[in-house]
């Protein structure tokens, strides 16, 4: 493989790590605070549904982003009110939430737009567009190490930057913190938070909720950052491969990042890869190199980090009553 | 009044199905005539579908699709008096219209047109799914470049495995940003819905992407080259227009009939040189008269190149 | 889910259940003004649709039968405390399982053809869910996780298959040839023509047969006791020498080859040839009715028969009412698993309250509380 | 924190609760509670399982609310709602179970809920120093910076304290703190509470160990079944008047049987060496022998190997090396179904933890009383479970073993600690077993249940059968073995007889020869 192949693999990988290391963040906050969460895939497709309904009929992408944090964010409700108050199964939810989402989308951009649940494609300002970093231009004209700033780390949207940006802060925050240690503390042992004076519902409403913004982040992504518009399913069981990467990393934050990275690379390769001859093999069947980031998340499940165990809490309601 | 059946993807696929869509619409606005129609969401609902519309007296019945092959043969005999047509697909029955078309003529019109356009001798193609059907647009498509530079290299991509292929932009742009990177300024999309992110890579990369079924040059003007027309629209229209006493057998639409073709209007006309489009037009002369053949992947599942 | 409720059973298994199911309805019904369609045409439109005919009944027990088989693999595997995400990818692979052995038998007897067939399915299907379960138990890779990968997995290997070996040469549909009659699943019509054209066929008796040995193999085998144990609490399993990883595959191949079934409906009753993609989503479906129908088979039967319903009634509302697109039946079943599933907690307290207003049930379990507390 | 002057005058209780009520569903868990705790005293709680003692202190402490009655805090009268208003009024409680994040470090447990601003620096840099000056007054010293879950229970138990003490608690509740202690850790405990008398705090403590009663508190109250029975000074009163207002019986505090009269080997453990789950070894090359007809009881400080010992020999994790003989044959019980063979081999396991291991507390009472056995033949033929057989059988259990109440169809949750530990004894001891391996049997079980539990045990002994005990509690292994072996950091560290080895003796020995105070583990 030669270097600009490498370059734009590199680059691609940025692009396509950034949904999941939002959403994984998503995951790590309310996980660590005991609500297990299989719908972040639902929320960011909701997200990503009327952020781009939005932006494509105000034709303004701030809107769009206002409107796909709402979205993701009171979806995160529904499922907070179902797992928290209610003490509902809440994986059940999730799978509800994500069925819904794929469900209403299409519905509503259908019985909106009439494109088959599509949105129009956005218009001028309804995008977030690539920024270019100070003098891409020039440093790319330094060799090999100018594209590695030009082209990789430069030009993207700003949510790429925004994603990477809150894999310190998520640390910061987890373990510096008032609200990181009580965040902690009620995904392992919430009676003792309890006892602590402290209320464990609250603390975990508290999670879900920026849970709910980061998957709107990763949602209006997809649809009015990367994409121009909104497809039917978008986002394409991004929300699981997330849940992999934040299991994969143990629900800690800067290993969430390497995972994430590792994932979007896995996708970068797979596209890179399709119709290239291999070495050895030779040309293999297009069908495997697609296989490949799922085949590969399993034997990396299984073989390198062996039982995860997640926030001892997690999963489960909390009662004060046996 | 006459009856259609979408398949699965839906009326919307900004396709296939959207295009016979456009044709019945424009015969009811021809002739303000009426018409049933429905979505099948999954394989079961096929012939439940087709009985509803006959039991509702629609005739003609157009269905889309290759998927009816063993619900159609029986149904047909069941109901001598209607007349259905299936499009894309053959099926050998008295009340039977099969239409299906030369997608790789018209491919391969398109193909060259890329090449002509582009000289990097570097194409890219972004099919939905790996399915016979668009295998023969690939190999239709990588016969025309070659014709014109015997030594291009075509990149065949595939969106994905499951129903989603055809509807993932996200990936399909990518698929064609990773051709572009890789020196192509031309991709062909032949994946439904995903094809709107080729369309938009084209436009984020300053190249170009080539539509396709319908004229797609209005999505990106002066992005996309042009479309590879596959006239569903025109088929489901003359359909609806012979009405009940439509005459049945095997139509093939090809480039003499204007089944398939390139198509040129003033969103994509700037990007073209009269040279292109007569150098084009020549092909698509000597393919009518036979003195190009342009091979079917569909006759015997091989693409030589 | 529930935890220690106060009410009793039948109100637990039945009228919670119904309480959220009628709210899901009155939210779809929400969602169906929204478009300025009446929801009581809608729901009649569902039920007509689904009842009214004889084709009707018979495409909503066809339906129903998939729900049955996805529904039980699903919960078995929840039985054992294993969330089995895979019943999808699992019931595809299964159809290769069946349509090799039909493919190669359809000359033969349909009754060599369709047990071996059977066999065929469950084999496939049953070691494409012990592979997840041999991961999680040996590797404790999640098995939540590992299912929805091997979802994605399964498709593509599905497509590959069918392009490379099953599609016939110059054919341009990504399916398997056309079986010979003698390999299909009989259909119900040709005993009882009532069914007129609908697709229903002999599959329906293998899922009411499967349904009762369900029932025996968790409640009535020392297999069932052992498998409800690890579910309940791994460690006491262990403790008890119940072997967990054999448990864990096992259960795991079960529920595979029960997902597998639901190919047979499809493949050889169905669509007699291998179809790309033919499970369409049933194999989530059967988490639902899993969910709803508690884990066990009579609610497991009801609620396959509620999403028969729904798909059947729901198909034929779009005819009806062209403007309800097919979205809004998914949108039901969202809202139905969601309020069924995961917020049975809505009705639970005022209904405790109804109850012990009435006194009734709660008592005994008083009595046996305080006297716990002492011991002499 | 400061309590009000005026009242201060008047010098009222610490403590006063009118008439609490508090029912949990059915559970009538509080009946209209009187108490009174002078300030400046240790005040005991004594009663039988499930007779309200945690629940009334959880009220006092704002972690349940009653459904009726009042709490005077120094004379007045407050509404505690929550754990956080408890705090401030200077209440702090050390749980039955600890309420500990075990992943934390203990400053982190320590400002949890005290935090302060937004960043927790300023706060673990106070916690420290204040640590230091608690560490010096009362002698409670631990490694700030130590994880819980790396640290001995008796550790995690200073924690608990230290947490009340940094939040300025004058008023300290302690719920059973002895269980899990060895009598170092004990005294050590005591001392402190003592300091805390002298300092004129409030001290309350709840246990089921009537020495202790009698050896520290000012005075005591006894529950039952939710009411409170009576309030003694306790220097009035003995350990049988408790024990009697306790159960509403005479109940024997000693076991009494005969010297035992040890047949031949039935267990032996040769060089055995265990490791726990995070392969580190805990079982150290140890060889041990029991006969038939004897009690050799283990003691230790938890955590010094006996799980893993039990465990390996039940079957539940693979040795790293060494043999196990059963009546003289060596057996193999390697594997995850280790503890089917240990069964077939004739050996029956009552687990330390009952509720963790030992049962499926979701289950009815009949379907425990046949786990680990259901695959006999005598609970159905072949692959079938024949339930009634099964039933039948409980019933039978249940009624031998006077199982409260005697119903085998209800939920096992629903059980008394005591009454659940009958069932899992009722269904080892059922199968008449040849050798027999009881882990703590009577932790966190009353008076009432203890008794009768220690006579089912000698019992087994006099019927010829091998039996291994582990338990912390010194009491029980004195009053039960035959032999005493004493481990320590993993290996037996030497062999008493019960009869004649003191009490200090064997703390020393548990404590391990070169080790300081209950530290080491
Ligand atoms: N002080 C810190 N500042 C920033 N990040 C930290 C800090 N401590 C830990 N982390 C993050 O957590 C990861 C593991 O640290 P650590 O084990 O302390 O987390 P943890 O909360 O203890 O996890 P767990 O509680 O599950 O054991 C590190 O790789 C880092 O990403
Ligand atoms: N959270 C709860 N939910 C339901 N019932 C409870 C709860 N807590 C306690 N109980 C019941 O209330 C009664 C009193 O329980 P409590 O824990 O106060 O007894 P206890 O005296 O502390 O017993 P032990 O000596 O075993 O600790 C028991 O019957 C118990 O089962
Ligand atoms: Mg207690
Ligand atoms: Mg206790």
């Amino acid at each position: 493989m030669d270097w600009p192949t490498i370059i734009s693999i590199l680059a691609a990988t940025l692009r396509f790590a950034t949904p999941l290391l939002l959403a994984c963040l998503a995951g790590l906050y309310s996980e660590r605070a005991g609500v297990f969460d299989i719908g972040l895939e639902g929320k960011m497709l909701f997200a990503a549904f009327f952020a781009a309904a939005v932006a494509a009929v105000t034709g303004n992408m701030w809107l769009g982003l206002l409107a796909g944090l709402g979205a993701s964010l009171s979806t995160a409700m529904v499922q907070g009110v179902a797992a928290i108050t209610l003490k509902g199964n809440q994986i059940i939810a999730g799978v509800a939430i994500n069925m819904l989402a794929v469900g209403l989308t299409t519905f509503l951009g259908q019985s909106w737009f009439r494109q088959g649940g599509r949105t129009p494609p956005l218009p001028q300002g309804g995008r977030f567009l690539p920024i270019q970093l100070p003098f891409a231009a020039e440093i790319g004209q330094i060799p090999y190490i100018g594209p590695l700033y030009a082209n990789v780390l430069s030009g993207h949207s700003i949510f790429v930057y925004l994603a990477f940006l809150a894999v310190p802060i998520t640390a910061y925050v987890l373990y510096r913190t008032r609200f990181g240690l009580r965040l902690r503390a009620v995904g392992e042992n919430p009676k003792a938070v309890d006892t602590a004076g402290i209320a464990v519902n609250l603390m975990r409403y508290k999670a879900v909720v920026v849970t709910g913004l980061l998957c709107g982040l990763a949602g209006a992504y997809f649809s009015i950052a990367q994409g121009s518009g909104f497809g039917n399913n978008m986002t394409a069981g991004k929300g699981y491969i997330a849940l992999a990467a934040l299991i994969f990393a143990k629900w800690k934050p800067y290993p969430a990042m390497f995972a994430c990275l590792l994932f979007g690379f896995l996708d970068a390769l797979q596209i890179r890869l399709q119709g290239v001859a291999m070495p050895v093999i030779g040309q293999v069947p297009v069908q495997a190199i697609q296989a490949l980031p799922y085949v590969l998340t399993v034997i990396l499940l299984a073989g390198f980090i062996g039982k995860a165990v997640g926030p001892k809490a997690g999963g489960v309601p909390y009662t004060k009553e046996r | 009044d006459p009856g259609l059946i979408y398949d699965l993807g839906g009326k919307f696929d900004k396709s296939f199905n959207e295009a016979a869509y456009n044709g019945a619409e424009r015969w009811k606005a021809a002739t303000g005539g009426n018409y049933l129609d429905f979505e099948i969401t999954d394989g079961a609902q096929r012939e439940q579908a087709l009985r509803r519309m006959v039991s509702q007296g629609a005739n003609p019945i157009v269905v889309m699709s290759f998927n009816w092959g063993s619900v159609l043969p029986v149904l047909a005999d069941e109901y001598p008096d209607v007349k259905f047509v299936v499009i894309d697909s053959v099926v050998e029955k008295p009340n039977v219209r099969s239409v299906v078309f030369d997608e790789h003529t018209g491919s391969f019109l398109v193909g060259a047109l890329a090449a002509l356009k582009s000289e990097t001798g570097k194409y890219g193609f972004v099919g939905g799914m790996d399915v016979p059907l668009i295998h023969k647009f690939y190999c239709g498509y990588a016969q025309g470049v070659k014709a014109v530079r015997a030594d291009a290299e075509v990149y065949e991509n595939y969106t994905g495995t499951t129903p989603d292929a055809w509807n993932n932009p996200t990936v399909a742009g990518e698929l064609a940003k990773a051709a572009y990177d890789r020196g192509a300024e031309v991709v062909f999309a032949a994946a439904g819905g995903s094809g709107l992110g080729v369309i938009q890579a084209a436009q984020d990369n300053n190249k170009f992407a080539i539509g396709v079924d319908s004229n797609q040059n209005h999505i990106a003007p002066g992005f996309v080259l042009t479309s590879m027309e596959k006239r569903v629209d025109v088929a489901v229209e003359t359909a609806f227009t012979d009405g009940p006493d439509l005459e049945t057998g095997l139509q093939v639409l090809g480039l003499a009939e204007n089944g398939v073709g390139y198509s040129v209007d003033d969103n994509n006309r700037s990007l073209l040189t009269d040279e292109m489009i007569a150098q084009v037009e020549d092909y698509k002369a000597k393919i009518i008269a036979g003195e190009i053949t342009v091979h079917n992947y569909e006759t015997d599942s091989q693409c030589p190149l | 889910m529930g935890g220690t409720s106060s009410i009793p059973r039948w109100a637990d298994i039945v009228l919670l259940p119904l309480l959220n199911l009628i709210l899901a309805f009155l939210i779809s019904g929400l969602v169906v003004l929204m478009i300025g369609e009446n929801p009581l045409m809608a729901y009649y439109a569902i039920f007509y649709g689904a009842f009214g005919s004889g084709d009707g009944l018979g495409y909503t027990l066809y339906y129903a039968t998939n729900f049955v088989f996805t529904g039980l693999a699903v919960a078995i595997a929840a039985h054992a405390g294993l969330f089995n995400i895979g019943a999808e990818g699992q019931a595809y692979v299964a159809g290769l399982g069946a349509i090799l052995v039909a493919l190669a038998l359809d000359q033969t007897s349909v009754f060599l053809v369709v047990p071996l067939a059977i066999l065929g399915a469950a084999a496939f299907g049953g070691m494409w869910a012990a592979i997840p379960g041999w991961l999680q138990a040996k590797r404790g890779s999640h098995i939540v996780i590992t299912t929805i990968m091997f979802n994605f997995i399964a498709s593509a290997a599905m497509i590959y298959v069918l392009n490379r070996f099953l599609k016939p040469a110059g054919s341009n549909g990504l399916e398997s040839r056309v079986l010979d009659q003698t390999a299909w699943m009989p259909q119900l019509r040709l005993f009882m023509p009532g069914f007129g054209f609908s697709p229903v066929n002999l599959s329906i008796v293998l899922a009411l047969l499967l349904l009762v040995g369900f029932y025996i193999l968790v409640w009535h085998t020392k297999f069932g006791f052992a498998l409800r144990t690890m579910g309940k609490n791994p460690l006491a399993s262990r403790y008890a020498g119940m072997s967990n990883v054999k448990l864990i595959v096992i259960t795991m191949a079960i529920s595979g080859g029960l997902a597998g079934m639901m190919a047979i409906n499809q493949v050889l009753g169905l669509n007699h040839r291998l179809v790309e993609n033919f499970v369409a989503g049933a194999g989530f479906v059967g988490i639902a009715v899993a969910l709803m129908g508690r884990n066990h088979p009579v609610g497991i039967a009801l609620a396959a028969l509620l999403f028969g319903v729904l798909y059947q009634g729901g198909s034929e509302m779009q005819f009806v009412m062209p403007n309800v697109n097919k979205e809004v039946v998914s949108v039901v079943q969202a809202l139905v698993i969601l309020f069924t599933g995961a917020m049975e907690g809505l009705f639970r307290p005022s209904l405790e309250r109804l109850f012990a207003g009435w006194g009734g049930s709660g008592k005994a379990e008083a009595i046996a509380r305080t006297t716990a507390g002492s011991e002499s | 924190m400061q309590r009000p002057s005026g009242a201060a005058a008047a010098n009222p209780p610490a403590i006063e609760l009118k008439g609490i009520n508090k029912h949990f569903g059915p559970v009538h868990a509080n009946r209209d509670i009187d108490l009174v705790v002078e300030r400046g005293t240790v005040h005991g709680i004594v009663g039988e399982n499930g007779a309200g003692k945690s629940t009334l202190m959880s009220i006092l402490y704002g972690f349940y609310t009653a459904d009726s009655g009042d709490i005077l805090v120094n004379g007045l009268v407050q509404k505690i709602t929550d754990s956080r208003h408890a705090l401030g009024l200077g209440i702090g409680m050390v749980h039955q179970h600890f309420m500990l994040v075990d992943n934390f470090t203990v400053l982190e447990n320590v400002i949890l809920g005290a935090e302060g601003r937004f960043r927790i620096a300023p706060a673990l840099h106070k916690a420290r120093a204040a640590l230091k000056a608690l560490a010096a007054e009362y002698k409670l010293d631990v490694d700030p910076d130590a994880i819980i879950e790396e640290i001995s229970v008796g550790q995690q138990q200073r924690v608990e304290i230290l947490k009340a003490l940094y939040r300025g608690a004058d008023i300290l509740i302690l719920d059973e703190p002895t269980g899990v202690l060895t009598p170092e850790e004990a005294d050590d405990l005591f001392r402190v509470l003592r300091t805390l008398r002298e300092q004129g705090k409030t001290v309350i403590l709840i246990t089921h160990k009537l020495r202790e009663i009698m050896a520290i508190t000012d005075n005591v109250s006894v529950m039952r079944q939710g009411a409170m029975v009576r309030t003694l000074k306790t220097a009035d009163t003995s350990p049988g008047e408790l024990a009697e207002l306790m159960v509403g019986r005479r109940v024997l505090l000693q076991v009494e049987k005969q010297p035992s009269l040890p047949g031949k080997p039935m267990l032996e453990v040769k060089k055995l060496t265990v490791n726990d789950d995070r392969k580190v070894a805990r079982v150290k090359d140890i060889s041990l022998t029991v006969r038939a007809g004897e009690i050799v009881g283990i003691a230790g400080v938890a955590g010094n190997g006996q799980s893993e010992l039990l465990e390996c020999i039940a079957g539940m994790r693979d040795p790293v090396s060494g043999e196990i003989r059963l009546a003289g044959d060596k057996i193999s019980l390697r594997g995850d179904d280790g503890g089917r063979k240990a069964r077939l081999a004739g050996l029956a396991h009552v687990p330390e933890d009952r509720q963790r291991m030992g049962l499926v507390t979701s289950f009815e009472a009949w379907e425990n009383s046949i786990l680990g056995y259901e695959y006999t033949e005598q609970f159905g033929r072949g692959p079938f479970l024949d339930i009634k057989a099964a039933r039948a059988h409980a019933e039978e259990r249940i009624k031998t073993f006077d199982v409260r109440p005697p119903n085998p169809r209800l939920k096992t949750a629903n059980f008394s600690g005591g009454n659940q530990q009958k069932i899992v004894l009722a269904r080892e001891l059922g199968q008449d077993p040849d050798v027999l391996i009881v882990g703590q049997p009577t932790r966190g079980v009353d008076i009432g249940a203890i008794e009768f539990i220690h006579k089912q045990i000698i019992a087994m002994r006099d019927a010829g059968k091998a039996i291994l005990l582990v338990s912390v509690e010194l009491d029980e292994i004195r009053s039960l073995s035959d032999r005493i072996l004493v481990m320590f950091d993993g290996r037996i560290v030497g062999e008493a007889d019960p009869a004649k080895a003191t009490e200090n003796e064997l703390g020393l020995m548990m404590a391990g020869i070169a080790a300081t105070g209950g530290e080491t583990r």
